[in-house]
């Protein structure tokens, strides 16, 4: 009897010990950051080259983005060079925190030309209808991408593990690793957006 | 209940082989997987414990010498900022939280119940959680390493820089949350090592006569327990701080930035000490064996070890003279660091008065002793240059306290530790390591160590700050880099060598009798390795050297049961029996419960939520842990 | 100027040439002596005891009294030595003085990974901004207000003065002397992060006629480039993202993320000490600086190595 | 080495108690490492309010009814749990069983004030650092009634089964006892604390 209840527990005891560190396995591999702190020029040229659709939103990444594992969506370190592009090139002047001000919100459930990178890069690149400036002449490639990953996850739904925790200063709103979309959710004022993008 | 009892068999029943034979098949680990596990016999998982730390000591040793080849050409391009910041930092960590202290707790796990007289540590199921979470810890933080997502921020993890703005990612996170796994781990061992030494003493074993490494680590479990809480505060502190947008150390909204740092010496300080003041222990043994006499001024010996304990809570600001504290204050801080050199002081002139008085007999472990004394002394005496606040301004962060730190680290703590490693190997094995292997280790450290150590003195006051992965070649500092990073091979080649005795000699050394060394403490009355039960009677205690006055017949207590584990409960100051008491069975439940810890720490990282839903597989585990399972031992 | 060679000013405590740092390095010497000496005294009395021929039998009761007696007398000795080396450190810190009575006020500002300095104007004359160089007039005292805006850095130019930690959310100073002419170099002594070896600063101590030639020239706009090429260069800086963080007071660059680049080729070195300033290393340094320097904040622009050549050139001619 | 037999160990109790316990003493160690880690959040409580110009910091002093209520009924809960520490020394296992009860449903009382007890403060963990100690000060005590609850619930079940009647679970209870007693004592020095600090 006491037997029996051994193998068992030790079968059971097996499975657990296996699965915790296979988890723990996972979870870590998931964390990896790997710095990259330097593209060969020619790899950050060919950022430049993405599709975008006729209307100007969506579109397809360069090839090279992908080989790269896409790294400015869900690497912890671009997205916090991007939070920081944000405050030295004064996106807040019109953007605000995040909820909008002179230029539109992040987090209020709409993108004007949709949520994917490519769209925001090129908004960041080619500037907007409406007062968004066109910043290719202040902005590297690179930065541009940092600045549209970090951008992303202002108003993401689902926070991103990598994404930027609070900044050391006045706190205005929750941090962007705590989906300040989902804490602060406020649709605004109706009619504002125009009829056209997909919402996140 | 005490009907039950009377009709328990008792060892006054038996003859000598009976009652090892029963004994032997109550207090053994069960073989196999299983057994291994569950097991809670405190020598086995002293031994695991201490494997583990040397492991982890040469894990780091690697790092260092990485940083070693990064360090000896200037501006070298062997290896990128990024993981040079992760290199120091691992190495930093890894040597503090996973070697240093685990590894002197780890000693004292296996030697103390021995050294006292007892058959187990207090709480063994609490012991074995502890060597589980101890595991976790190093294994977080060694993956997290290899998959690139080490923590870059320095072993003290200065805010901001380890805070939610600087530390992109989970680096810093793995970084506190090891923290939180060591002192857990620390904090039991040092519980069970207090009440062990309170209460397990054998008979006549009063406060006048426990062995020096028995009080020392009795004072270093006290200063774990007042030191640690401070450090998890501080990690927790942080860890709020990147993950749910607390404000402890943001200074926009009232926090302070230096308040991570006085939270962090508070304990840091001490935690010097709490490696140091167990070396003072193994070097008082070691001395009073091989100059066949006691230590020179006991009671002197254990007032200098308590009022370092003391003192060290007093001396944490001197971490922080030039982060611009008020010149008051810091004169109170110069002044108390001062006067911790006298307590260090007079240990040092006991053991030299022993040595005076006594008959040197030079084998390794007293060398490592002399090497010790010769090593520390120069780190006691620049602790006493830093701790000065106008010398510190020159030198604080820079190669001169790097050199001063492992001068008194390694100097003061390492080498006292290889001594005790071959002084005690054979009653860790049963075996006796290599004299002449021995002597060549001792060699090859004594002057590894010392080439490689003492020029970044030199180098600190030439202005090369620590913590740099490369400097510009006008600097005039690659000379003497190159010298330190050739030298650095020496150090190596000595614990490579080291390392080899080790494994060599566990399985092919020389067998060991009970008491090799002639030594007089009573774990040397029993056999090398001694059985699961320790004692097959326990010893009694009537004077500080027990076994010195080499009586033919030990004196002992019978009338313990051998039919449950047990052991004697005994008065704190006179040592005088109390009870019998049970001691815990082997069990699943302490591995169970630091599975569940570990997953809701590691998950914690990612979400506040981890807490909640973690706790409840962590309260499944404690009640499976406690619930009575109706074994003798539950009897009373 | 009478400095030496750029990038190798002097950056040693043994090395002073300034009165606190004159003042530590006697208290070093005085401390470092007391100590060797008690070392050599141990050691000595170590290996007697070690190597000292001992009798069977010769012990006695006597013996472990006078030992008593020496170990006793040890620890008072060793009493009164630490009180006096804790003496002589309160002395020290009296004779290094406090901040408050300087003549010039500095303010830098620690950032990650180089040092931005402000001169304060006055009634008569604008103030000014620099970086990674600081000019003082020599035998006077200077104050250096330190101000933290990111993390923890450490001011510390060991040849002239001890170091103060530049801590965001309070505010330390540090009094600088330099009783001599010359180039001190210090750099960045607490952790900082990615580049933090390559932050350094150098100071620059000249007589005080220097010094206000020096501050005058810096309070003016930069120079119109007169060279062809370096025109040309003016034109790309300011089309590229260059004058997105860069300041070159006079134009349309005002960026301030970066260092202020009005004079920077007046400046001994680049990139907080990196390299010394030619037009060869400010090209190298513009073409590629994630190479040169891992990890800081500037961003490899892609440039034709016309615009690269212009854009030294450029650099090179703000003197 | 041969053995001499000196003293025989028969007649001892089989089982100590009170200071000849080991659970006593564990209990004990681990009282003083929590008593650090409270003393120490006092402290950096403290800290923070020397560091502030006005104290609290954007937030009106704490309501001061359901702390107080809390406090009055964490006091008042010490003369049953005194009572249960005599009936456990007496080993009387019905009176005990009725006070783990009591005591059990005492535990969850402050629990339920304690959920008025966060909105009283008038500030959350993320606005600035006095609301992030308010909230760890809690946070940290609530975590203590709740690891005592839990236990003496436990405790509960086990005197209720048929391991009950043991002198062992009487020293159990004891300690238990005494655990109740140092929650309700750590918590005076932090009512004083986040209560009539931002008063002075």
């Amino acid at each position: 009897m006491t037997e029996r209840v051994f193998s068992i527990a030790k079968s059971v005891l097996a499975v657990a010990v296996l699965l915790s560190l296979a988890s723990a396995g996972g979870v870590l591999g998931y964390l990896r950051q790997p710095r990259e702190l330097r593209f060969e020029p020619p790899v950050a040229a060919d950022l430049d080259w993405f599709r975008l659709m006729s209307n100007g939103i969506g579109g397809t990444p360069p090839e090279s983005y992908f080989a790269l594992g896409k790294p400015y969506e869900a690497d912890a370190y671009n997205l916090s060079q991007g939070k920081r592009l944000y405050a030295w090139f004064g996106c807040g002047t019109c953007h605000g925190d995040g909820r909008g001000g002179v230029g539109p919100s992040f987090l209020d459930g709409w993108w004007l030309y949709g949520p994917e990178m490519v769209s925001i890069v090129a908004s960041i690149r080619d500037g907007r209808p409406h007062g968004m400036p066109a910043f290719r002449d202040r902005l590297t490639i690179e930065q541009i991408w940092q600045l549209a990953g970090y951008v992303q996850t202002i108003g993401s739904y689902s926070p991103k593990v990598a994404a930027p925790s609070r900044n050391d200063d006045k706190q205005t709103r929750p941090a962007e690793n705590r989906g300040p979309a989902i804490i602060l959710f406020d649709e605004g004022p109706v009619g504002v957006h125009p009829d056209q993008g997909p919402s996140p | 209940m005490t009907s039950r009892n009377a009709g328990a068999l008792r060892d006054t029943a038996f003859d000598a082989a009976e009652i090892d034979r029963r004994l032997a098949a109550i207090w053994s680990t069960t073989p196999g997987v299983w057994g291994a596990l569950a097991t809670v016999d405190h020598k086995v998982i002293g031994r695991r414990y201490i494997t583990t730390a040397f492991v982890f000591l040469a894990l780091g040793g690697l790092l260092s010498l990485l940083m070693r080849l990064q360090l000896a050409q200037p501006e070298a391009r062997f290896i990128g900022p990024d993981r040079y910041n992760q290199l120091f930092t691992m190495h930093g960590t890894n040597m503090m939280f996973l070697f240093a202290v685990p590894v002197m707790q780890a000693m004292a796990v296996y030697l103390v119940p021995l050294m006292v007289g007892t058959r187990n540590i207090a709480f063994p199921r609490l012991n074995a959680f502890s060597y589980w979470m101890y595991l976790a810890g190093g294994l977080l933080l060694w993956i997290a390493f290899v998959l690139d997502t080490g923590p870059d921020v320095g072993w003290f993890a200065y805010v901001p820089l380890s805070g939610p703005q600087y530390a992109a990612g989970k680096r810093a996170d793995i970084w506190a949350q090891m923290i939180t796994f060591t002192e857990v781990s620390a904090l039991a061992v040092a519980v069970e090592i207090v009440v062990t030494v309170f209460k397990h003493r054998a008979p006549g074993m009063s406060l006048d006569r426990i062995p020096l490494f028995v009080w020392s680590m009795l004072v270093t479990s006290f200063v774990v327990i007042l030191a640690m809480p401070a450090i998890m505060v501080a990690s927790t502190a942080l860890i709020l701080d990147r993950l749910v947008e607390t404000h402890f150390f943001n200074p926009a909204e009232g926090g302070d930035v230096l308040l991570w740092q006085h939270l962090f010496w508070f304990f840091g300080h001490p935690e010097v000490y709490i490696i140091f003041l167990p070396a003072v222990g193994m070097v008082s043994t070691i001395v009073a064996t091989f100059t066949r006499r006691p230590v020179f001024g006991y009671l002197a010996m254990v007032m200098a070890l308590i009022a370092t304990g003391i003192l060290a809570f007093g001396l944490w600001v001197h971490h922080m003279f030039v982060a611009g504290l008020p010149r008051l204050g810091e004169s109170f801080f110069t002044a108390s660091s001062m006067a911790i050199a006298v307590p260090a002081g007079l240990q040092i002139f006991c053991w030299l008065a022993t040595i005076w008085a006594g008959r040197p007999i030079f084998t390794t472990p007293f060398l490592f002793a002399i090497g010790f004394i010769v090593t520390f002394v120069i780190g006691g005496l620049t602790g006493v240059m830093v701790a000065s606040v106008p010398f510190d301004t020159q030198v604080h962060d820079t190669y001169f306290v790097v050199a001063h730190f492992h001068y008194v680290l390694v100097g003061g703590a390492v080498f006292p530790l290889l001594g005790a490693l071959y002084y005690w190997f054979p009653k860790l094995t049963g075996r006796l390591m290599s004299e002449t292997r021995g002597r060549w280790v001792f060699g090859l450290i004594f002057v590894g160590f010392n080439l490689t150590f003492f020029p970044m003195h030199i180098l600190g006051l030439q202005g090369m700050p620590r913590r740099i992965y490369t400097y510009q070649p006008e600097m005039p500092w690659s000379g003497l880099n190159m010298f330190i990073s050739l030298s650095a091979v020496i150090l190596a080649g000595g614990f490579l060598l080291f390392f080899i005795d080790v494994i060599r000699s566990a399985r092919t050394g020389a067998v060991a009798s009970s008491n090799p060394w002639e030594a007089s403490t009573l774990e040397w009355a029993t056999s090398s390795p001694p059985p699961p039960y320790n004692f097959a009677r326990l010893p009694v205690v009537g004077g500080l050297d027990p076994l010195s006055d080499r009586r033919d017949v030990l004196p002992v207590a019978a009338g313990l049961r051998v039919d449950r584990r047990e052991l004697l409960v005994s008065s704190i100051v006179e040592a005088t029996p109390e009870a019998r008491e049970a001691s815990s069975g082997d069990s699943i439940w302490p591995l169970l419960a630091a599975i569940a810890t570990t997953a809701t720490l590691i998950w914690s990282i990612f979400t506040p939520w981890a807490v909640v839903w973690g706790s409840i597989p962590i309260a499944i585990a404690l009640i499976g842990w406690f619930w009575p399972k109706g074994v003798p031992e539950d009897e009373s | 100027m009478a400095v030496a060679s750029a990038c190798s000013g002097k950056q040693s405590a043994l090395d002073p040439h300034g009165g606190p740092a004159i003042h530590v390095e006697h208290l070093i010497i005085g401390i470092v002596a007391v100590c060797t000496v008690i070392w050599i005294v141990v050691i000595v009395v170590l290996g007697l005891a070690l190597l000292r021929s001992r009798r069977a039998g010769a012990e006695d009761a006597n013996s472990e009294g006078r030992l008593t007696t020496v170990v006793f007398a040890a620890v008072a000795a060793s009493v009164v030595i630490i009180a006096g080396l804790t003496i002589a450190s309160f002395y020290t810190t009296r004779n290094i003085g406090v901040p408050g009575s300087a003549a010039l006020t500095i303010t830098v500002r620690g950032q990650q990974w180089w040092w931005q300095v402000f001169y304060a104007g006055s009634d008569a004359s604008r103030g000014f901004q620099t970086a990674n160089e600081i000019h003082i007039p020599v035998g006077t005292d200077v104050q250096v207000r330190l101000e933290g805006v990111d993390v923890i850095h450490s001011f510390w130019v060991p040849s002239l003065a001890g170091k103060q930690d530049v801590v965001p959310g309070r505010s330390n100073s540090l009094l600088l002397r330099a009783e001599k002419p010359g180039a001190y170099r210090g750099q960045c002594a607490e952790f900082c992060g990615l580049q933090h070896s390559h932050m350094a600063v150098l100071v620059i101590a000249e007589a005080p006629a220097d010094f206000e030639r020096w501050a005058a020239s810096q309070r003016g706009d930069a120079l119109t480039p007169a060279d062809p090429d370096a025109a040309a260069g003016q034109v790309a800086f300011l089309a590229k993202p260059c004058s997105a963080c860069h300041t070159v007071r006079g134009t349309a660059a005002k960026g301030t993320t970066g260092p202020d680049l009005t004079h920077i080729g007046g400046r001994q070195t680049i990139a907080a000490g990196l390299l010394e300033t030619t037009r060869g290393s400010l090209a190298a340094w513009i073409a590629d600086p994630q190479t040169l320097k891992p990890g800081n904040n500037m961003p490899m622009v892609p440039l034709t190595s016309v615009e690269l050549q212009n854009i030294s050139a450029y650099m090179e001619s703000l003197k | 080495m041969k053995e001499g037999v000196v003293l025989d160990l028969t007649d001892l109790p089989p089982h100590g108690l009170g200071t000849a316990s080991l659970s006593w003493w564990g209990t004990l160690a681990f009282m003083l490492i929590e008593a650090t880690g409270f003393a120490l959040s006092i402290v950096v409580y403290l800290y923070l309010m020397s560091l502030a110009p006005r104290w609290p910091p954007d937030a009106p002093p704490p309501d001061l009814l359901p702390g107080t209520t809390l406090t009055v009924l964490l006091v008042a809960s010490l003369f049953p749990n005194i009572l249960l520490a005599r009936w456990a020394r007496d080993q009387d296992l019905r009176k005990v069983r009725i006070g783990l009860i009591i005591m059990s449903l005492i535990g969850i009382a402050p629990l339920v004030l304690r959920a008025f007890e966060f909105p009283a403060m008038h500030i959350q963990w993320d606005q600035n650092a006095y609301g992030s100690i308010v909230w760890v000060m809690l946070g940290l005590h609530t975590t203590h009634i709740l690891t005592d609850l839990v236990e003496t619930l436990v405790l509960t079940c086990l005197m209720f089964s048929r391991h009950g009647d043991n002198p062992r679970r009487f020293g159990d209870v004891s300690d238990n006892v005494m655990y109740w007693n140092f929650v309700v004592a750590t918590w005076l020095p932090m009512y004083a604390c986040l209560y009539w600090a931002p008063r002075l």
